[in-house]
């Protein structure tokens, strides 16, 4: 239990931190809306259309794979730091798991959906 | 990947935009990233100089002409006067002629450092901005020594200079010559094999010879495209036929071959500048002998009473310019600069009409841009360097 | 290639058009043709061997108000091979101020042709997309002219709509594609 | 700011406070119009450092930024394009007019130019100069800084 109340603190002061933030600019700093503050910013001239338009499938599918990867590289995170009790069984575990991402990497770069054209 | 109909998207890179070097709109159609259509909108900084021009007498268009394309104010002023003095018939003393060169070549290399800097910022290397700003600060030093201001020193009038050459101006200038070649280098360590880079400019915004020359972009941009065309060679002015240097050209004509001209053009203009500096005697004639168009110098004007009459008529009723037209190009940072000066024979200039390499440039921006990417719009902007007083005047 | 030889030329090479070759005090030979022919001449000046001007550095217009034929065209072309620059005035009346465009000769007169009619209201036959270039689309008036005040004493306009309508802009900028198809 | 006598704790009002951050670290929105943008590059560059007095931050949007320096010439076509990010801007902020051109039309009175920025928009400071030095618009910098402190927290 008592490693936990490390990451209890560390947590109870990153929310005070961003809480105290936000609150104070609510509290100390003027609030004035006006619809031309309201509108959208685009370059000082009056905006086309909303953003909410159709967007091309490209961007999602750039999307999807980042996540992919990046969700893989927070796995190594905790692995990393237990590399000494986990031995050589876990550095396999980890090769394999990597592996099979490497797998589909290749898999993705192959069928073109990196590339933009 | 099946061709689903995708819907463009319509993005306005509007006046307010840190990265179009000034009030230039351009409304993007983009399916994705690609661009698909460009339509530029530029009149955001029309100032009406010409139309100002037109109420003020001779010598005092020349501030006017200095803040059209203010990165160029020495060159403007230049092409001006020698419209002017060609209307006037006017011979210039030779070492008139020998500072004239040194102060455009001066102002060329300040150009184009403002253009580096910028350029390099836009692409993510903000400490070439730095860089550049620094050497710059020393050709403003030099602008200060002669006329007592950075940007607009107005040196150069219709008829010659405003004044000799002050104390230390040959130190100043020949310290700058010998530093400058050194920090040049050093911006092609940053800049030249940079993977980013050249990852980012190598075949971008390219554009052909035959596209160059029927878009009009005679200058750096179309010697980047293959033709080596350039006013000072083709057209001598001012004793440019006596200096030798070599005129920078490449043929690929992407945002990679403009950057290496340009960085080639700031080694030529060392080399004219050493070349004019050893000509200039630290005092001499500083400009053409007429009593109508020189004002004499201070000292006379207290003690003598026909220097005052002189120094007043200058001042108050100002040059007459027989009537006729002109036009002599010159080889500004951007391209051929030149004014072309109609008068009627009053003191005051009927039409004055800036030839403005930024606002072809702007025109030709859609050939370089529809195709590419959005990130490329950035380079290609820097590449072409537009400054929008020089399109809207 | 002297200027001297260049009056013999033209008319050999435009036989029809009346062609009026004066010398200039700087290095412009300059050419005054009428405007009905510029369609005919400009595309022989870029084309013909001996001119191949192929850039043209400069089109403006000046307004001598009094004097009538009012307004005066002009181009200052350059040819890069035979290092030559030639300018070009073509005269135009003040009551209906038009010229053909030479836009499909020189893409580089789209913008300085618009520039032209806004600043001076004289308009380009078959121009692509003859639209002000420099002042606000509403503007009345044509500043570069010599009877236009230099001075207008006006309110500056801050507000715009808040919001174009996408009908609006998809509109005009419909019929900006259309005109540069 | 009173030092207690013998507890080493320094006391100060809210409002004191608040104007002190607001004034140290105030970011510019990016509006260079003309010349003189090209001297705020040069002030914000390495021999006139800016960022001695925390405003070295040129933010590209005018929601994160709380002061514009109108840089150049202010043409009629660019007046209500100012006006919307001026706007667009989130309180408190202020104006700087650099410039001849911004604050009264400079050398250009014609058809073209708005005859001064205050037209358009509420100025807190002018700074005179065609261009002016990098010194003189980091004085008028310094000369707003000196107004803030003096506000009252609205």
């Amino acid at each position: 239990m008592q490693g936990w109340l490390s990451i209890l603190i560390m947590i109870a002061l990153g929310a005070v931190f961003a809480l105290a933030g936000v609150l104070l600019s609510r509290v100390l700093g003027p609030h004035k809306p006006s619809p031309e503050k309201l509108a959208p910013y685009e370059c000082g001239v009056p905006p086309v259309g909303d953003a909410r338009e159709r967007q091309s499938v490209k961007f999602y599918l750039v999307a999807m794979i980042f996540l992919l990867f990046d969700i893989e590289v927070a796995f190594l995170y905790p692995w990393a730091m237990a590399l000494r009790d986990l031995q050589w069984m876990g550095f396999v575990q980890v090769v394999v798991f990597v592996g099979l991402l490497l797998a589909g990497y290749i898999y993705v770069w192959r069928k073109g959906a990196l590339d933009w054209a | 990947m099946p061709d689903i109909r995708t819907e463009t998207m319509t993005v306005n890179m509007g006046p307010q935009h840190p990265s179009t070097h000034g009030v230039l709109r351009l409304v993007l159609e983009l399916d994705g990233e690609t661009v698909v259509s460009v339509a530029p909108t530029i009149g955001y900084l029309h100032t009406g100089i010409e139309k100002t021009i037109e109420q003020k007498k001779w010598q005092q268009a020349v501030p006017l002409v200095e803040r059209m394309d203010y990165l160029s104010a020495q060159s403007n002023a230049l092409a001006f006067c020698l419209s002017v003095e060609r209307l006037l018939g006017l011979e210039l003393p030779e070492r008139v002629r020998w500072i004239r060169i040194l102060v455009a070549e001066l102002q060329r290399i300040n150009s184009h450092l403002v253009w580096l800097g910028t350029h390099g910022m836009e692409l993510g290397a903000v400490s070439v901005l730095m860089y550049c700003f620094r050497e710059r600060e020393l050709l403003l030093n030099i602008n200060e020594m002669l006329a007592g201001f950075r940007m607009f020193p107005s040196y150069l009038r219709i008829g010659g200079l405003r004044e000799d050459l002050p104390r230390g101006f040959h130190e100043a200038v020949s310290a700058f010559l010998d530093r400058f070649p050194s920090k040049l280098d050093e911006y092609e360590d940053l800049l030249t094999e940079n993977e980013i880079y050249t990852e980012r400019t190598r075949g971008v915004g390219r554009l052909s010879a035959e596209d160059a020359l029927a878009y009009g972009l005679v200058g750096p941009i179309a010697r980047a495209s293959g033709v080596a065309y350039d006013v000072r060679k083709a057209f001598p002015y001012l004793g440019y036929e006596t200096v030798d240097f070599a005129v920078a050209s490449r043929t690929e004509g992407d945002v990679y071959a403009r950057y290496l001209v340009r960085i080639e053009e700031m080694r030529q203009s060392v080399a004219v500048c050493r070349q004019v500096l050893a000509r200039i005697t630290p005092s001499g004639a500083w400009a053409v002998g007429d009593p109508r168009i020189t004002p004499p110098p201070k000292d006379r004007v207290y003690t003598e009473m026909e220097a005052l009459i002189q120094h007043f008529l200058i001042y108050s009723q100002g040059i007459t310019v027989p009537a006729g037209e002109a036009y002599v190009p010159v080889e500004g940072p951007r391209g051929e600069q030149g004014f072309s000066v109609v008068s009627d024979g009053t003191n005051r200039p009927w039409r004055v009409k800036a030839r403005s390499p930024s606002l072809l440039a702007c025109q030709a921006l859609e050939k370089m841009i529809v195709g590419g990417l959005i990130a490329d719009v950035i380079a290609v902007i820097g590449s072409i360097d537009v400054v929008m007083g020089d399109v809207d005047r | 290639m002297e200027s001297s030889a260049l009056p013999d030329l033209l008319q050999r090479v435009l036989p029809e058009a009346r062609v009026g070759v004066t010398q200039s005090s700087d290095l412009h030979p300059t050419v005054s043709i009428d405007r009905r022919d510029v369609g005919a001449v400009m595309p022989v000046l870029r084309d013909h061997a001996e001119l191949a001007c192929a850039v043209l550095a400069e089109l403006t217009a000046v307004d001598f108000w009094p004097r009538e034929p009012r307004f005066e065209i002009v181009y200052l072309l350059l040819s890069v091979q035979h290092r030559l620059r030639l300018r070009v005035k073509v005269p135009v009346p003040g009551d209906d101020p038009h010229v053909p465009t030479v836009s499909p000769v020189w893409p580089a007169a789209i913008w300085l042709e618009r520039e032209v009619w806004d600043l001076f209201g004289i308009g380009f036959d078959n121009h692509p997309d003859l639209r002000r270039l420099l002042m606000p689309d509403d503007w009345q008036g044509h500043p570069l002219r010599k009877d236009y005040p230099v001075q207008v004493r006006m309110a500056a306009r801050t507000s715009e709509p808040l919001q174009v309508s996408e009908q609006e802009f998809r509109a005009n900028l419909e019929r900006d594609r259309r005109a540069r198809r | 700011m009173g030092l207690e006598a013998d507890i080493p704790i320094l006391t100060t009002t809210v409002e004191k406070m608040v104007q002190w951050a607001r004034r140290s670290s105030i970011w510019p929105v990016t509006f260079g119009l003309a010349c003189c943008a090209i001297e705020m590059m040069a002030m914000s560059c390495s021999r006139y450092d800016i960022a001695r007095f925390g405003a070295e931050v040129f933010r590209g949007s005018p929601r994160q930024s709380d002061l514009m320096i109108v840089a150049g010439r202010l043409s009629r076509k660019m007046a209500p394009v100012l006006r919307r990010i001026y706007d667009q801007m989130p309180e408190p902020k202020w104006v700087i007019s650099m410039g001849a051109c911004a604050s009264i039309g400079g050398v250009f009175d014609n058809y073209a130019l708005v005859q001064g920025v205050d037209q358009v928009v509420p100025v807190d400071v002018f700074v005179p100069g065609c261009p002016p030095r990098p010194e003189a618009l980091i004085y008028g910098i310094v000369q707003l800084q000196r107004k803030i402190a003096q506000q009252k927290l609205a």
